[in-house]
């Protein structure tokens, strides 16, 4: 059967990928953005997943508000993108250097 | 079921400040750019509003409305004025320089007050889930506010920068906040308190590690600290007098929040991080600070290291502890606020005073805001009698009486370290002479206002008293 | 036949979060993204968080994700850079990952959530509503946390209009308003010209 | 008349609040702000005069004593009062800042407001961390003297100036911040042992402490002290300094501001940690000797004025220091503490002696400094020749430096020697090294700038001293003769005091 | 006229009627004129000159008893009293004469002397001030004002050697005196610092009083070595009299000295100052008297000043450095002395030498004024017929100083060499011959001086002879009041003073030094003296030392330059002074400078401030210009640094 501990590892899988994700992606700030909505779902995953353990849907209210920030965060995210293409013509991470040291 | 309607009365001051949002976006909506004084205008008004109605609503008791979500305690109304009278300080120093950037827009007052709602959410938060959101509501509005001088490069990668580490942190914060509400089953942090003595130990634990984190992030706390310097730097210079002031207030008000108010139990745990990040930021931030050009980057390390006293004060556990970071970190805001306005002071359209060079021979130039500046940078070292010192004196007190004396020890090798780049800033305004010999020109509001800024760490440096007791008293 | 459901899904779900952070093409990306967040809702299902799992969907790959593909097609992203330097980065990435996931593991993975502890709950009855029941909590409960939310999409919307919006000065646009409430004289100017010799 | 106002409060705050008008004034009203911050610095003499004649020498507790809350979250309290030991200091301090602001009022052309102002908060500073009695407003005035010196170095100094500033303030600094923590350590254990913190260096004086706490506290008062007056080896910001200040900055630091250090060990270290003072005497008394011998060797090559001056400040502070620290060494040599006392008060005469002749002696190398704009000794020769009245003084001052009978100068270091030698021959012997290379080093100066034939074109075209330098010099002089031929009254004042002092000190504080 | 001589004022009067007169003559010296300034100091002196006569009288004669009194508390500490007070005794009144006449000439002298001078002024207002500085050293009851005179004498002294400040000699010479004074005074602070860690008072009548008692004190200078207290204060105070008397090694400054007005090498220079020491010796033999070490160093050092420095007499061709080093002689006889225990005849050589040797500068002096300031012997000769006066007073001076039978300087020499005959002190045989070697030294080179200056061919320029004659009489006539007590005063007090009870209850001596008692017995009055001197040995050596000087310097002038040629290495020894002068520059003064150099540049420049101090800001600067670029600016490496923290956190909390 499950346990809640099938579910937390998923999450941690999921959570790990995205830390992955951070690391491997040097390119592309989309993709960043990407990592973090995949962060975002292992939270979910866990919140849900101990919300229907504990029986208490606190866990999955918090899991709605997370979904409604993460909206507008997304919104904001990509505007500034796109104002941060606008001013570079590219989104590469490694040619965000201008601040540094 | 028998919905009781909450009551609404603690929470007035926020309720108006979002009426008092809703309405100056849909006046602004209507200003034509040469009136937009009004929104200026109206802003301050709903901040001193705002303020004032905290004010009133002031009680020693602690009140909880919306099922414990929203608490009102002392520290929460201090906080708020507090906050509320920083960000004023931020609006009036931002206008002439937004003005004189083409970006004097409306949007930057609504989101900053959005943001300031978000403060005074975090600052009353009484559940994962405020906090969470207030935390959410601040560090969007500052996302936009950053990224707002459009055609600024620094200033779209700086908000590039601080939306993807802010994002990556709090998803973070999440999974720790989701680690704790597994092992205690609640998102109320009373009753998180409450059952922390029963929970497992070891997740407990898990969780906290990444909850500081969200903090750490929030405080700029080392090694979490790397989005600040390059945030500072690539913002315009209005929008880092609003990320680098009262923001840091709430952000105490988190950790105080969660860790003291929600994990009060794991107190020995979060001791020995929290004193791990504060040694780290005072030497780091210190260390690091000396090698600055840019005086804005320099804050940046300044303020880190500063995070390293105001968490000093909290990691003692002890009510006066917080007391002592809590008066820090205001203080820390009021003496912030009045550096980057003197940043905003000397910049004009097309010119940056950003850079310590800039102010050279200002005392040549103005010998009383080369006053005001001075005033401010030897409070930042701690010096007496300026405002800082008893900052860092009340912060020390604490750490030495819950038997931390080699913090303490650490807290002032480092702030000398520290006092080196402030003096360094002091001899060029004082010492050299003036590159060029543009005087001032800045409106009568924001002379009067860094003036004002200048005298407060001044006259508080000499009477800190109401105010050291304030937040003493606010814990205890 | 929950276990096999359970697998099923979470191996898509790792299988595709793995092919987001490694394909080049941000289209792909998103494509594989999004088959994440089915996957997910079909796990969330299982956890009997029905409403949670439709929200993911449709507010998620709905929305969200059209956003992110729309905003991939608008940036004229020059795709032979982003191929550079995958292979440097990968051991690193790959030593972080399971650095995060040992550790996670050994608090999650231990007895600390064994079903000893945390029994399973017996499904609810087949009139239960997941809505409902949120739904009854978040006008009550969280109606504080639910007005917060509110003016986090308005700091959103707002936010997003002001960075991308683009007055173009020079653009030609008509104004009814102004051609509507013209009259002759603004349009019509009758001039005396004086006589000039031809030289 | 005098008996109802807060007579100290008001010799603190004159000159700050003075010092604010002043500022108020401008830099374009030059005569004004001159005129002005004479009154104040007068006024504040004025002032202080009373504390002086209505002192009662009988008493060994404080006098004049004020005490308002002030932080009371942290018991800390406005609390004020002079005792035999600061009220010369304070005296010393209001007379030389009148000398600083005359010795100012020619030479200064650039931003006077501003320097005249910083002199005189830098005066009220001063007089308040010597009258106060609570540790943390004594730190307050202590740490915040450096800005108002930090300023004068910096903005009126020398070419150096820069490097001179930050060093002296970062020295200084780094000296304070550990007695500090050792001030708020002192707190926390009054309340392990009363219940109750405090920062009252009276009651700080009757804590029982440990030999271990008492050791690590005594070493911090060390460093903060140790920093100020200067001992080897953490001198060397004093002669930078010394040498980019503008004279009269040369004149408080040398004249006041190095007595705070010597101050702060009758005042802290002794009696708060009598056991590590006795444990570490043989420390102190190490770098007393090392200050007194090595930077009198030090002195002597120096080619620049204010350096050889600023070294020969440090080894007559060598001193002072000695003198405070010899009461058990005396003890433990003849069984009596008989000689203690003279050690005790000697260092405190040679405070105030040094104050009259280092004060006297940067002004007349400012004298010079003023026609020539050099310090440099090779630059003079045969001054005499055109100066005969600067001549006169300078080598009168030299004589005193080098420690005169019949000068200040002498009184202390003669005290000093006596009580040296119940101590220990060496330490006395070491100690008098100092009357043949302190006069050495003065007179070799002496005898390189003012004496010989005229050195050069520029020497020649000197003009002598003006009226108002005459009379600077001529009150120093006075002063330095009246107390080098009658230093009882001097003496007088404090003799309660210290045997207060020696009674406490002889006490262990081990609980 | 003063009924009452133990009324205080009349002592506070002789001390200050000088003061007031240099005071005058100093401060206010732009406004008065020069007859004004030597007026007021002469005024002063001659008071404080007329009451020193009466002093004397009251104690020579009346038996008045020691005057005791304290002027004011100079301060009060621990309990003990630092005071200036005066003590008055037959010793101080012998010394109060001696000074004052001998100031008084030469304030009289100086105003020929001196009369075309700029510094006229000043140099009145410095020699009353120096005249006031030895009243308060003589007229002392305790060591603080003892040592307050000591230095103040100094510091005339340093004054009046660079009274020609332009000329660089002059201002190195008055350098160094003072250097090599405090030398001595190193010495001197440190065993008054021993008299009140022993006595806890400086008062003289209660440390001599308790000096008996404290004999057995010892002191552990070195760890293990008990060392008698009383041996080490004695000679610690001994080397402050070496400073001030002019002992080998602290002789040095002496003959560089001359580079002041000879008026000063007269009064300071040979009369009173340089005699401090053998003043304050005598004053303190209570406590010498309690240690044979003490008074053993004190012979040996007196007796190879004595005979060693008058060799130097001979080779000088500066008529002042001669006189100086012949100075240097007799003080060292007068220290031989002192060891002896013949303190009263260490007082009697003094006084009689103040006269004589006061006269022979003042003689010299008048030579140098007769030459217009030549002072080089070798240009003189033959002034026998120019300046008679200043012949016959020379000769005069020139006998007393060689001791001639009758004249003053020989019953104060010769009792000085049969009372070192009579000691038994360890090093009293050493001293014996040398004072007995120096008696013929002392003929050589005086009638070496006198032959040449006054005898035989006139090498001085055509210019000069014309304009040689006579000086005024203000220089003459104290050359005569000084040549009659050279000549008397030596066979008119020696009774008393030497073998009467004089110094009865001034000066102790223990029975067992108590050499001059033994001479006592064999002493039947100053004539008998003389004829028996006619027999002695010191007569017939010094008969020898008239006869080489006359054979090598007026019948055969060119032997000298020949033996000079063949012992060229003891020429060149002698002609560097022994080497002192070149040891001190070359080793002590350029020693300390390196020492100096050294510690500055290695200890304060390069460790404290160049590794210390500026190291470690340097080292923070270094480590922040690295540490700084961890801030790479890349968001992977920021989130890295993160997600690394939240590793490494997690790993501490949760194992």
């Amino acid at each position: 059967m499950l346990s809640l501990t099938h579910f937390l590892v998923l999450g941690a899988i999921l959570f790990s990928i995205s830390m992955a994700g951070i690391f491997i992606n040097r390119k592309n700030v989309l993709i960043l953005l990407m990592c973090v909505e995949l962060m975002l779902l292992a939270v979910n995953t866990n919140f849900i997943a101990f919300s229907h353990y504990l029986g208490d849907s606190a866990g999955q209210v918090f899991v709605f508000f997370i979904l409604t920030v993460a909206a507008a965060e997304a919104a904001i995210g990509l505007a500034i993108l796109v104002v941060l293409f606008r001013n570079k013509r590219t989104i590469n991470v490694e040619e965000l250097d201008t601040l540094k040291g | 079921m028998n919905f009781v309607t909450p009551d609404f009365m603690p929470a007035m001051p926020e309720i108006f400040l979002l009426t008092m949002v809703c309405a100056i976006l849909i006046i602004d909506l209507f200003l034509k750019d040469d009136s937009r004084g009004a929104t200026y205008i109206l802003s301050l008004i709903a901040l001193v509003a705002t303020a004032f109605l905290s004010f009133s609503n002031y009680s020693e008791q602690t009140i909880t409305t919306f099922n414990g979500m929203f608490i009102l305690d002392p520290m929460a109304t201090i906080l708020k004025i507090a906050i509320c009278i920083v960000v004023f300080g931020v609006f009036i120093y931002a206008k002439d320089y937004l003005r004189d950037r083409n970006i004097y827009k409306g949007e930057y007052f609504i989101l900053g007050l959005f943001g300031v709602l978000g403060m005074m959410v975090m600052v009353s938060a009484g559940n994962f889930l405020t906090v969470y959101l207030g935390l959410e509501l601040l560090s969007l509005s500052m996302y936009a506010m950053i990224a707002m001088q459009r055609d600024s490069v620094v200033a779209s990668e700086a908000a590039m920068k601080y939306f993807v580490l802010g994002a990556i942190a709090s998803g973070m914060l999440l999974y720790g906040m989701s680690m704790v509400y597994g092992v205690t089953g609640s998102l109320d942090l009373a009753t998180i308190n409450k059952a922390v003595s029963t929970a497992d130990r070891v997740v407990m634990s898990f969780g906290l590690v990444f909850i500081i984190l969200g903090i750490a992030f929030k405080l700029g706390a080392v090694p979490f600290h790397m989005w600040m310097p390059d945030v500072y730097h690539g913002s315009p210079t209005s929008v880092t007098l609003y990320i680098a002031s009262a923001p840091k207030i709430a952000a105490f008000a988190m950790m105080v929040r969660l860790l003291v108010d929600g994990l009060s139990d794991m107190h020995a745990d979060w001791q020995m991080i929290l004193i791990i990040l504060s040694v780290l930021s005072m030497a780091l931030g210190n260390i690091i600070a000396i090698a600055q050009t840019n005086l804005k980057r320099m804050f940046a390390y300044s303020t880190i290291a500063h995070v390293g006293f105001i968490l000093m004060g909290v990691l003692t556990g002890t009510q006066a502890g917080y007391g002592a970071s809590m008066f820090y970190a205001i203080v820390y805001a009021i003496m912030s606020v009045g550096g980057f306005g003197m940043i905003a002071l000397l910049s004009r359209a097309g010119f940056e005073a950003d850079n310590i060079d800039n102010f050279k021979g200002l005392n040549q130039k103005s010998p009383w805001f080369a006053f005001v500046m001075m005033a401010i940078l030897f409070s930042m070292a701690g010096v007496p009698p300026f405002l800082g010192f008893w900052a860092k004196i009340s912060v020390l007190q604490e750490a030495v009486n819950s038997g931390l004396l080699w913090l303490a020890v650490v807290g002032v090798i480092t702030s000398i370290i520290g006092a080196f780049y402030y003096l360094r800033v002091i001899k060029v305004i004082y010492f050299d002479k003036p590159v060029d010999n543009t005087p001032l020109h800045a409106s009568m509001d924001i002379r009067l206002a860094l003036s004002i800024n200048g005298m407060a760490i001044l006259a508080l440096g000499l009477y800190p008293t109401a105010l050291i007791a304030l937040c003493i008293n606010s814990f205890s | 036949m929950e276990t096999f459901v359970f697998y099923v899904f979470s191996a898509f779900i790792v299988l595709s979060a793995l092919m987001v952070i490694t394909v080049n093409n941000p289209v792909k990306a998103a494509f594989f993204l999004v088959l994440t967040f089915f996957s997910s809702a079909a796990i969330w299902l299982l956890l009997e968080a029905e409403f949670l799992a439709i929200i993911l969907v449709i507010v998620y790959v709905g929305a969200v994700m059209v956003l992110f593909l729309f905003v991939v097609m608008m940036l004229d992203i020059n795709m032979a850079q982003i191929k550079k330097g995958f292979v440097n980065n990968l051991p690193l990435a790959v030593a972080v990952a399971i650095a995060m996931f040992v550790t996670i593991f050994f608090v999650v993975g231990g007895d600390s959530f064994s079903a000893s502890i945390f029994t399973i709950p017996d499904p609810h009855a087949a009139d239960y509503s997941n809505v409902a029941e949120l739904g009854k909590v978040l006008y009550t409960d969280y109606f504080y946390a639910f007005e917060i939310a509110a003016v986090i999409l308005l700091v959103g919307i707002i936010a997003a209009i002001s960075l991308t919006l683009r007055r173009r000065p020079n653009t030609r646009h008509q104004n009814i308003e102004e051609q509507v409430a013209v009259n002759s004289k603004d349009r019509l100017r009758v001039m005396k010209i004086e006589a000039q010799e031809r030289k | 008349m005098f008996s109802n106002l807060p007579l100290l409060s008001l010799v603190i705050w004159t000159p700050i609040i003075g010092g604010m008008l002043v500022l108020a004034t401008g830099s374009k009203n030059s005569i004004e702000a001159k005129v002005l911050s004479l009154l104040v610095s007068l006024a504040t003499l004025a002032l202080s005069i009373p504390l002086y004649t209505q002192f009662d020498n009988s008493l060994a507790s404080m006098q004049f004593e004020e005490l308002l809350p002030w932080i009371s979250s942290f018991h800390i309290n406005y609390h004020i009062g002079v005792d035999g030991i600061s009220m010369p200091l304070i005296l010393l301090t209001a007379f030389i800042t009148v000398i600083v602001i005359i010795a100012a009022w020619k030479v200064i052309t650039y931003k006077v407001a501003q320097y005249l102002a910083a002199f005189l908060i830098l005066e009220g500073l001063m007089i308040g961390a010597f009258a106060s009695l609570d540790a943390m407003l004594f730190y307050v005035f202590w740490e915040a003297l450096l800005i108002p010196m930090f300023v004068i170095i910096g903005i009126w100094g020398g070419p150096n100036r820069v490097y001179a500033t930050i060093k002296f303030f970062l020295y200084t600094f780094l000296g304070s911040v550990f007695m500090l923590i050792s001030l708020l350590y002192l707190y926390m254990h009054a309340i392990d042992v009363n219940g109750v913190g405090t920062f009252s260096i009276l009651d700080l004086q009757k804590l029982p402490l440990d030999l271990t706490p008492q050791i690590l506290i005594f070493l911090s008062f060390l460093l903060a002290f140790a920093v100020k007056v200067p001992m080897w080896p953490v001198h060397t910001w004093l002669p930078d300094a010394h040498v980019e200040a503008p004279t009269g900055g040369s004149v408080i630091l040398a004249a006041i501001m190095l007595k705070l250090g010597g101050y702060g060990f009758l005042r802290f270290s002794l009696p708060i940690t009598p056991d590590a003072s006795m444990t570490l005497d043989w420390l102190v008394i190490s770098l007393s000797l090392i200050a007194i011998v090595y930077i009198g060797f030090v002195a002597l090559i120096q080619s620049d004025m204010k350096k050889l001056i600023a070294y020969s400040s440090i080894s007559h502070m060598g001193f002072v220091t000695l003198g405070f620290f010899l009461f058990w060494k005396i003890t433990e040599n003849t069984g009596s503490t008989s000689g203690a006392a003279l050690g005790l008060e000697g260092g405190m005469i040679q405070m105030i002696s040094h104050g009259f002749i280092s004060g006297a002696m940067f002004l007349s190398v400012g004298v010079l400094y003023d026609r020539m704009h050099t310090r440099m000794i090779k630059d003079y020769g045969g001054v005499v020749n055109t100066m005969p009245a600067f001549a006169t003084f300078a080598v009168f001052f030299a004589m005193a430096n080098a420690g005169l009978p019949g000068t200040s100068g002498f009184v202390g270091e003669f005290m000093v020697i006596m009580s040296a030698f119940k101590a220990n021959f060496w330490y006395a012997f070491l100690a008098a090294i100092t009357l043949i290379i302190g006069a050495a080093y003065t007179l070799w100066m002496i005898k390189r700038v003012v004496f010989g034939p005229v050195a050069n074109e520029q020497v020649e075209e000197l003009e002598d001293m003006s009226g108002r330098e005459f009379f600077i010099m001529l009150v120093l002089a006075i002063a330095v003769l009246a107390i080098g031929l009658y230093p009882a009254p001097i003496l007088d004042v404090m003799h309660a005091t210290i045997d207060n002092l020696i009674a406490q000190i002889s006490v262990s504080k081990l609980p | 006229m003063f009924e009452n001589y133990s009324d205080s004022q009349v002592y506070l009067a002789i001390v200050l009627a000088p003061l007031i007169g240099s005071i005058i003559a100093g401060v206010f010296g732009t406004y008065i004129s020069r007859a004004v300034s030597h007026t007021v100091t002469i005024a002063g002196v001659g008071i404080s000159f007329i009451l020193a006569l009466f002093v004397f009288k009251y104690f020579a004669f009346d038996g008045a008893q020691t005057y005791n009194e304290t002027v004011y508390t100079w301060l009060v500490s621990d309990g003990i009293h630092f005071e200036v007070g005066f003590m008055v005794d037959n010793l101080t009144s012998m010394m109060l004469v001696v000074v004052s006449f001998v100031s008084l000439m030469v304030h009289l002298y100086t105003i020929g002397y001196m009369h075309d001078d700029p510094g006229y002024k000043r140099f009145f207002s410095y020699i009353s001030l120096f005249t006031f500085s030895m009243y308060m050293l003589v007229m002392s009851n305790n060591f603080l004002q003892l040592f307050f005179g000591w230095e103040a004498v100094g510091l005339v002294s340093y004054l009046l050697i660079g009274f020609y400040y332009k000329k660089e000699s002059a201002i190195f010479a008055n350098l160094k005196a003072f250097l090599v004074n405090r030398v001595g005074d190193f010495g001197f602070i440190l065993g008054i610092a021993g008299i009140l860690m022993l006595f806890n008072t400086l008062d003289y009548a209660q440390v001599f009083a308790a000096a008996n008692s404290k004999a057995g004190a010892t002191i552990e200078l070195i760890p293990g070595m008990q060392w008698s207290m009383i041996t080490v204060i004695c000679i610690l105070l001994f080397i402050g009299a070496m400073g001030k008397s002019a002992q080998v090694p602290l002789h040095v400054w002496l003959p560089d000295s001359m580079e002041g007005p000879t008026p000063i090498s007269a009064l300071i220079h040979a009369a009173t100052m340089v005699t401090a020491g053998i003043f304050m010796v005598t004053r303190m033999s209570p406590l010498f008297e309690l240690s044979e070490t003490a008074l053993s160093f004190i012979l040996v050092i007196g007796a190879i000043t004595a005979l060693f420095m008058g060799f130097l007499g001979i080779i000088q061709n500066d008529i002042k450095r001669v006189v100086a080093y012949s100075t240097l002689s007799q003080l060292g006889y007068m220290t031989v002395a002192l060891g002896a225990s013949a303190y009263s005849a260490a007082v009697f050589h003094l006084m009689t030498h103040a006269f004589f040797k006061a006269l022979l500068f003042l003689a010299a002096g008048s030579v140098i004024i007769g030459m217009h300031h030549v002072q080089d012997i070798r240009k003189m000769g033959g002034l026998k017929k120019y300046m008679p006066i200043t012949y016959w007073t020379s000769l005069i001076g020139t006998l007393a100083l060689i001791g001639f039978p009758g004249f003053s300087g020989f019953f104060s020499k010769d009792s000085i060499i049969e009372a070192v005959q009579t000691a038994h002190i360890p090093g009293a045989s050493f001293a014996y011959y040398s004072v007995l070697l120096g008696v013929f030294v002392t003929a050589v080179y005086s009638l070496r001086l006198f032959f040449i200056v006054f005898h035989g061919e006139e090498r001085m320029d055509n210019h000069t002879k014309e304009h040689l004659k006579e000086s005024p009489w203000v220089v003459t006539v104290p050359l005569i009041l000084l040549a009659i007590p050279s000549v008397i005063i030596g066979g008119m007090t020696i009774g008393s003073v030497l073998y009467g009870d004089y110094f009865h209850g001034v000066v102790f001596v223990s029975e067992a030094h108590n050499v001059l008692e033994h001479l006592k017995e064999e002493y039947h009055g100053p004539l008998t003296m003389v004829l028996h001197g006619l027999t002695s040995a010191p007569f017939m050596l010094m008969v020898a030392g008239i006869a080489v000087a006359w054979l090598l310097y007026m019948k055969n002038p060119s032997v000298p330059g020949k033996i000079k040629d063949s012992f060229q290495w003891l020429y060149t020894i002698m002609d560097n002074k022994y080497g002192f002068d070149i040891f001190n520059e070359k080793v002590i003064a350029a020693g300390t400078r390196g020492i100096g150099n050294l510690l500055s540049r290695i200890g304060d420049i390069l460790i404290i401030d160049g590794i210390i101090v500026n190291g470690s800001a340097k080292s923070v600067a270094w480590f922040s210009g690295i540490i700084r670029h961890m801030q790479t600016g890349y968001l992977y490496h920021y989130a890295f640094a993160m997600i690394l923290g939240l590793i490494a956190l997690l790993v501490i909390v949760v194992y």
